[in-house]
């Protein structure tokens, strides 16, 4: 739940001049954005720049979840790790990367993976949720806790030259289930670690990620519910795309839900919520 | 008799490596007695662009899981799916949903 | 000029082992890249994460410059520096960051501001240029110094909720003054002190710059060149746009060149080349 | 005589400040003996939009300098810049170019 509205300190507004003086955000979009929270699915790729710019930019508290640890062939793209913080939890290594940025913002550490027994009350003890992760059963794990939450989901994703980026459950719009009713086989599913992916473009995915859940934070409004953006690195192109509404037939979203709680993901996918290994079948 | 139609196919997210690593495609349907759809198109994707493995394309009469359809920059979904009768000059993407972080 | 390709070492291989599984990039790109080097000047909203996704991806040297001190009202956007080190230079600060993220990476901090004096140098030791400036008359002195010195230009912007991206004098396109030859009035120009800036904005422009850089760095080759990329945060879109080919009539790249060494850029603009004070004629 | 032209304005990079803020506008320009061209589309925006401070926006008969002009997302010198004829629905982009880092 948003907490309550503290007027900004004078360093605040010291700090946030720069934003501040925009018409579109101004002191209110401000005093939003540092009551809000916001819960990051991953502290790769994604999630570094995403919490970066989220505490730069003074949301008030920052959960951040990460089962794994930080290892030497994360910081070609993770770049709020460190070599001296090689071996220690990636959540507990961008907590401590952002605590010396932006002091006044409140980071949460969750070294764990998010899952059907703790999702749901992390999901709803956030405004708004990132989705950094890097495996399908997270994806829909995640979409579905945030529908059952009620909260807006911010989704992106990158592989290899390539990123994709939506906004689901929000204003009426469709969720995650909305557009894949059925998880992809596990066999045609790609992960960094096999597919490879060139660090920059998830820095660019996250940054843009972070501004829409900015947006969403402050009451700016995000125009990319509805649409989905599509990135080309090779080529250098950006590419909207309109999606379709939301689904009244959906199985978590729709006027009749027969997901009315969390699942095994696992099961659901037929694949493992890690990156680390693609397909359960093949263990 | 439907004339030949010319469509741009574009292959993104990974489906580009089951058509030789090509992402874009400048095609001509032929001309057939019924106007072409995309339930048509999918058949001819099979029979003539597809080298290997279409389990990993097709499903039955339409797209795998996990691909999205996208006719002229919007989610066929809002075009009519399989029964969107295809425009010359229109352009078609099949997307590969990424879930990497 | 390029240094020797030292071949990778088995550290630098677990590294950078997710990019170089890319066939577009591969060991020949990261060994282009680690024989490379990128003058980053500006130290800012945008050469923050240039800089951070440069060193990230293994580019063998990067050049630092900026001339201010780190401040409170940077740290919305410019995310490499830390609260710890408010007053500290930029350039050093940022050198810093880099170093605990990459220390295969030689960074050099040169705490001076560009200037007719010593940019042409600085930009011939190097063999990709950023600009990530924040000022009228460094724009146009970078962009000189790159003509006169034959370097491939990669130059972004941010202002309030607009970016703006562009590759200059790269394999026989425009430069900046064949796109603008005249400067602007003083009077219409915004700075970030003025119009302020939401802070992600410049860090979408700066990833989608440091992208550039390591095409052009890592011969994967940049396709922006000719083009220039449009964004508008409010809306979430871009949008791309076809640019004039080299003009034979430009002062500094035409057929028959005018400006044939670095020239006085605070009088040519009439402005001064801080981020501080808007116009000469105001002091 | 020329017909009524219908066309898409925007302003951006801090040129829409000029405007009242407005970025887009949809504007209809009436019919006239010669056909419009950009020269003719500056006065007429100079008289019938501009609300204060012309000479942020137009200097002589063009743009002032670190304005582009785009004519359906192509720079107008590719165009023909002042002498480029409008044709209905074009899309016509003022953007400042912006410094700030
Ligand atoms: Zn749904
Ligand atoms: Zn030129």
């Amino acid at each position: 739940a948003p907490g309550p509205l503290l007027p900004l300190s004078r360093l605040d507004i010291r700090r946030y001049s720069r934003q501040l003086v925009l018409p579109e955000l101004g002191v209110s979009g401000q005093l939003r954005l540092s009551g809000s929270s916001v819960l990051v699915v991953g502290c790769g790729g994604l999630g570094c720049p995403v919490a970066q710019y989220l505490a730069a930019a003074g949301v008030g508290r920052l959960g951040l979840v990460d089962p794994d640890v930080v290892e030497l062939d994360n910081l070609h793209r993770q770049v709020l790790h460190r070599e001296s913080r090689l071996g220690t939890p990636k959540a507990r290594s961008a907590a401590s990367a952002l605590g010396e940025l932006n002091s006044r913002v409140r980071c949460v550490p969750y070294e764990l993976a998010l899952s059907p027994s703790n999702a749901l009350q992390l999901v709803r003890d956030h405004d708004v949720v990132a989705d950094c992760s890097d495996n399908v059963p997270t994806r829909y794990l995640v979409n579905d806790a945030c529908v059952l939450a009620g909260k807006p989901l911010v989704s992106a994703s990158a592989l290899r030259l390539e990123g994709q980026l939506a906004v689901y459950n929000h204003r009426g719009g469709p969720c995650y289930r909305c557009l894949f009713p059925k998880p992809p086989p596990p066999e045609t599913v790609t992960n960094c670690a096999d597919g490879g992916v060139l660090g920059v473009v998830p820095g660019i995915l996250g940054t843009l990620q972070a501004l829409e859940v900015i947006k969403i934070a402050s009451g700016m409004g995000a125009t990319c519910h509805g649409s989905m953006l599509l990135f080309d690195a090779l080529e250098g192109r950006f590419r909207h795309i309109k999606l379709r509404p939301r689904d009244p037939r959906c199985a978590v979203c729709g006027d009749h839900p027969t997901v009315t709680a969390l699942q095994d993901y696992e099961e659901f996918c037929g694949s493992s919520a890690t990156d680390k290994c693609r397909a359960l079948h093949l263990l | 008799m439907a004339a030949p139609l010319s469509l741009q196919l574009e292959f993104g997210g990974g489906a580009e490596l089951l058509f030789d690593g090509i992402r874009k495609h400048q095609v001509t349907l032929p001309s057939q007695k019924k106007p072409w759809d995309v339930r048509n198109l999918l058949v001819w994707i099979k029979e003539n662009l597809l080298k290997e493995r279409p389990e990993l394309f097709v499903q039955g009469d339409s797209v795998r899981p996990g691909i999205l359809v996208l006719i002229n920059d919007a989610d066929w979904e809002l075009m009519g799916e399989l029964d969107y009768l295809l425009q010359d000059q229109d352009n078609v993407v099949f997307i590969s949903t990424l879930h990497g972080g």
